[in-house]
């Protein structure tokens, strides 16, 4: 099953990516950019019996590995089968 | 005293600092492989830097996991001594056994330069070899060094006098430009509550031969544990 | 034996083998050496390997030339990269490499990839990576790429070095319009080993397995975009080739530590890393140079992605594999270290007696080809050379006609981007780790020190592509002469030497003469200096819509120390030191920095008198030998002027300087910012002017004046100004303009 | 409006960092991961007039800064107003 995963950098925490890729855009003359936030994008390719049994998965991988709840906020979606 | 220095896949400065303890310090160490679980009788654990797995994903994610870490946790619950720099230091903040966590640097450009800190606390065995105020100029060279946390949890930090290292000036101010990667409160180096664990992204390793680029004063750090642990 | 074409694969004819690259000629010499017509796989084998980058069929005849032995030559010549002997037991394994267009077409991954690529080169020689360095060359500052590759190149140099734990020591950046449409990205690795470790790459013993280890096989860097039009037959697998290879410097760094630590077991025979041409060339040279043949299965070799054709496999440059030929019945020995460091070794092959260069896939024999003609029996060409009606001149738009009073243009020569500080640039590269730098960036030469030993080793990379636009062969000499004086300032004695020629079209004369008297510059600068060519690369055809660059080689010069407490640095260090200039020749604003930021009329070069040169270089190491000096500083780019401001930025103390020359007022541009000779700027205490004198005769020592502790530079009534302005100056001039911090 | 971009490695190129987290997961007990790509996820905030008008946009923007189209392939949605 494809899970994919979104992990953005939480609020509050601030977020240097964002701000210079936000910079750039407007120094390459994009107007009206209010804000941008730059995260992580993980896209999995998984064996699980069930849907259910995928999203249990994605959600231990999320909480042990792929984001950091200190400063990350994850999401995920299962598709397929 | 018996020294152990953890090998990571991608840890770079494992063999410096077993150089410095051996050849310069004249010390006992051993170098710990990251899928085994045996400490060898360490008296203090250094966890090196470079980039462990790459640094993919996040510094320091994928090493917490290695085998050796269950028993350096164990170690560090039971009161041992334990040394993170840079990549460690991630490592270390990654496994939660030091608060916090280091993001890219304010410039988002990797940073090699000399930089001076300023000793916070030096009732500990990490710095019982300086005193409060001493400067010490210590090479740093990271991407992800930018030390953050919630305020809260800065202010409790703050507050038990567990910021052990922090970026000034050569006057001992503490100032923007002083700060190299944008660390909140300017911190180099953090202990944990019960200051057994330390972590620090400045390479004092790298700074135990005059010689050097790197210049020697790294060695009172390692002065202090050697103290501290006699 | 015969081989066969796969079904579906393009018919092979004259058309197809243009296609791929090859000249008619070529087509029938490749008939002739088979006997028959070769299949699509042995077309693109030989492509690939009669193409310029691999057999170097222009250059190899005048490369001859070059004096590649010496009392010192510890192995090289033939070899993935050449080594000296710097003492102890110890040899200093060395060689530069370009990656110039993979640079422009990708800035990030085609500088790390050149890193990568270089480091395997002198790993596979069994030395461990201890320092590496580049030479950059970009467009002019304003050109609107010109940023963009300067911040992905530099950040792919770091990216990749600093994760595989190679200290950057040194190196040097240049931004000239001749090179908007090309630039020059050359690294440099220098790695050490004992003297008995030495590895070779010439395979042994026929029924030896060939293993395979590293990253996986994928369809990264396949050439020929021309070809594929003419095969439908992989126009969907085309779609899927990366135009762009990514490098994995985590990989680098596992294949480092496992592959020395395989060495030491000694059951490997020979090892070479899939450079350009990837399993073809190392297999089909590791082969050759054992006169012996070698049988890949290609069923066997590790796949990214499945369905990758036989000619795919031969051809990708995937990066970080290497290619080793073992002991029979130690493979095991081989794979458990490998398994340590979690890579795998894969038996994909095995020595054969028949010497030829034998493909097998899916039980047929793809390709059959004789070794020999693989490597020794490449075509080599003598191409016209002839020189150009006028000599072509690289220059910088007539700002105005005439220059400005001296201090003004003192200042804009520390902020033009040719010269200020790179701390920019190399603040990115970590020059700290493996605990041996002495001296990184930021002085005239590197030095490391050789832990366990007395010994150090000093190093330097440089160019300098406007002399050599004016002529290409004084231009070349006064390249070597420059890197052996950085070397020399440090207090190294010059041993070695490694070239990268960056050049144009080859099949056009005027560039054939160009290399060609390039080639004899670095020639007759090597013999005088005694140090060898030990290794080197060529990059030809580096133009675009028909416009060359200018004619660069590119010289990088390691010396040794015997006790490298003896080293010297640029930097004035003791108020009332007197100063002294040596100098060869007088300086010329011919191609110089002045002349390019204020367009003076400059004059031909004066000619270099080697025997001089030799002189210098001796007297700067007796000096150091000798401790006779506090501070020995190379006048580079921007002349005298210059290299005197650079010698006050002493981080630990800024000095001034009091300097009379007795200069005419008004034809002062020469003698202040005229480049070209050979000059070093001098300090010691004044009770050792004699003594320095005798060392540098024939050359004159002349005393011009002294250190002093007020931080002002002084050179009589032209210039009179703040040295610590003039740092600020320097320091900020390249992270201003690229509004950094 | 809010764009979410989603950058991911190029079919074909090479993915250290899918691969290492792979391995990561693997090891941590995860088993039927076939295979694991890890890209960025970039979420901006931009004054539209229209959603054609923001997809515009997005578009120029994905090419100009936000993916590197020689080894990068970009997708991303509009949403809002
Ligand atoms: N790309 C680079 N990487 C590392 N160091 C560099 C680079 N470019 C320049 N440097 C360092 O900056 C200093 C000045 O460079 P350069 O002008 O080439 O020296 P020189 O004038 O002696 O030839 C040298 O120490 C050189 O090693
Ligand atoms: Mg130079």
């Amino acid at each position: 099953m494809l899970v994919k995963v979104f992990v953005t950098p939480r609020e509050g925490i601030l977020d240097p990516q964002g701000r210079a890729t936000e910079g750039a855009l407007r120094s390459l003359g994009f107007g009206g950019v209010n804000s941008v936030r730059v995260g992580r994008y993980i896209v999995l390719d998984i064996d699980a019996p069930t849907k259910a049994a995928a999203e249990e998965a994605a959600k231990k991988m999320c909480e042990q590995l792929l984001a950091n709840p200190l400063i990350e906020d994850y999401r995920f979606e299962v598709e397929g089968a | 005293m018996k020294w152990g220095v953890v090998s990571f896949p991608g840890s770079l400065d494992d063999a410096d600092a077993l150089y410095a303890l051996r050849e310069v310090m004249g010390q006992d160490a051993t170098r710990l492989w990251h899928k085994d679980e045996r400490l060898m009788g360490a008296q203090c654990i250094i966890l090196p830097g470079g980039f462990s797995y790459g640094d993919y994903l996040r510094c320091g994610a994928i090493a917490r996991f290695s085998p050796i870490m269950k028993s350096i946790a164990r170690f560090a619950a039971d009161g041992g001594l334990v040394i993170g720099t840079c990549n460690g230091f991630q490592i270390l903040c990654e496994a939660r056994l030091l608060p916090g966590v280091l993001v890219r640097n304010r410039s988002l450009s990797f940073i090699c330069d000399r930089v001076i800190v300023r000793v916070e606390n030096a009732r500990t065995p990490f710095t019982c070899a300086t005193r409060a105020g001493d400067l010490l100029r210590l090479p740093i060279k990271h991407g992800e060094g930018r030390y953050v946390a919630p305020e809260d949890e800065i202010r409790q930090i703050e507050e038990r006098g567990q910021v052990l290292l922090r970026y000034v000036d050569a006057s001992g101010a503490e100032t923007d430009e002083a700060n190299p990667n944008g660390s909140m409160h300017a911190i180099a180096g953090i202990a944990n509550e019960r200051f057994n664990v330390f972590g620090l992204m400045p390479h004092p390793e790298h700074a135990v031969e005059k010689m050097l680029v790197g210049g020697d004063d790294g060695l009172k750090l390692f002065h202090s544990v050697i103290e501290s642990v006699r | 034996m015969s081989a066969v074409s796969l079904p579906g694969e393009p018919v092979v004819d004259v058309v197809q083998a243009r296609a791929h690259g090859l000249t008619e000629g070529e087509y029938a010499a490749i008939e002739r050496c088979l006997g028959r017509t070769p299949t699509f796989t042995e077309l693109g084998v030989f492509s690939v390997m009669w193409s310029e980058h691999c057999s170097y069929k222009s250059s190899r005849k005048h490369l001859r030339m070059l004096p590649m032995r010496g009392p010192r030559v510890a192995g090289g010549p033939g070899e993935n990269a050449g080594a000296i002997d710097i003492g102890d037991g110890w040899v200093a394994v060395f060689k530069i490499e370009s990656h110039n267009h993979p640079s422009f077409v990708e800035p990030y991954q085609g500088a790390a990839t050149g890193v990568g690529g270089i480091l395997r080169d002198i790993f596979t020689m069994g030395a461990r990576p201890i320092a590496s360095m580049n030479s950059l060359k970009f467009g002019s500052f304003d050109h609107p790429r010109t940023r963009y590759l300067l911040s992905g190149v530099v950040g792919g140099i770091g990216g990749y070095g600093n994760c595989v734990g190679v200290p950057t020591v040194a190196g040097e950046v240049m931004f000239d319009a001749a090179y908007n449409a090309n630039i020059l990205v050359n690294a440099f690795c220098l790695g050490l080993a004992r003297r008995e470790e030495l590895q070779s790459a010439r395979a042994r013993g026929a029924g030896n397995p060939v293993l395979y280890v590293g990253s996986a096989t994928g369809r990264d860097g396949i050439h020929g975009a021309s070809l594929l039009a003419s095969a439908e037959f992989d126009a969907e697998s085309a779609s899927k080739r990366p135009t762009v290879q990514v490098g994995d410097p985590f990989t680098e760094k596992l294949l480092i530590e496992a592959c020395l630590e395989a060495m030491k077991t000694g059951a490997i025979v020979a090892i070479q890393d899939m450079g350009a041409a990837g399993l073809t060339s190392s297999s089909s040279e590791m082969a050759g140079r054992g006169g012996l043949g070698i049988e890949l299965d290609l069923d066997r070799v590790p796949l990214r992605e499945p369905g990758l054709t036989p000619y795919e496999i031969l051809l990708s440059e995937s990066q970080e594999r290497m290619l080793l030929v073992a002991e029979r019945g130690r493979e095991g020995e081989l794979a458990a270290v490998f398994e340590k460091w979690d890579l795998h070794a894969v038996t994909v092959g095995r020595i054969t007696d028949d010497a030829r260069w034998r493909a097998l896939y899916c039980g047929r024999v793809v390709a059959d080809i004789p070794v020999a003609s693989l490597s020794d029996e490449a075509p080599v060409y003598d191409r016209p050379a002839a020189p150009p009606a006028m000599p072509m001149r690289v220059r910088g738009t007539k700002k105005r006609p005439v220059a400005p009073e001296p201090g003004a243009a003192l200042r804009a020569l520390l902020a033009s981007p040719n010269i200020c500080s790179r701390r920019w640039v190399y603040r990115q590269y970590d020059w700290i780790v493996q605990s041996n730098t002495v001296v990184g960036p930021g002085s005239d030469a590197a030095i490391v020190r050789i832990k366990g030993s007395r010994r150090g080793l000093a190093m330097k990379v440089d160019s300098n592509p406007r002399m050599c636009a004016i002529d290409p062969y004084l231009g070349a000499v006064a390249t070597v002469c420059e890197a052996a004086r950085n070397v020399a300032c440090a207090g190294a004695r010059p041993a070695g030497i490694t070239n990268c020629l960056n050049y144009g079209n080859p099949e056009r004369p005027e560039i054939m003469w160009q290399l060609v008297r390039g080639i004899e510059g670095l020639r007759d600068a090597a013999i005088a200096f005694e140090t060898p060519v030990i290794s080197g690369n060529v990059s030809l055809y580096n133009e675009t819509e028909g416009r060359a660059i200018p004619p660069t080689p590119t010289i990088a010069m390691v010396g040794v120390f015997e006790d490298v407490e003896r080293r010297v640095t640029q930097c004035f260090k003791q108020p009332g030191d007197v100063i002294l200039v040596v100098s060869t020749a007088p300086p010329s604003l011919a191609g110089s920095e002045f002349d390019a930021l204020f367009g003076t009329v400059a004059e031909g070069l004066e000619r270099i008198d080697l025997e001089r040169e030799r002189k210098l270089i001796e007297g700067l190491v007796g000096c150091a030998e000798g401790g006779l000096v506090h501070s020995a500083h190379d006048v580079a780019e921007g002349g005298f002027a210059v290299a005197l401001a650079e010698a006050c930025f002493n981080l630990d103390g800024i000095f001034g300087a009091e300097v009379e020359l007795a200069l005419p007022l008004g034809g002062a541009a020469e003698a202040l910012f005229g480049e070209g000779a050979s000059t070093v700027i001098i300090s010691a205490p004044t009770d050792r002017i004699e003594a320095i004198g005798t060392l540098f005769s024939p050359l004159e020592i002349r005393p011009i004046g002294r250190v002093s502790d007020r931080a002002r530079l002084r050179i009589d009534s032209l210039i009179d100004e703040d040295v610590r302005g003039l740092m600020a100056v320097y320091e900020e001039a390249l992270a201003g303009r690229l509004g950094a911090k």
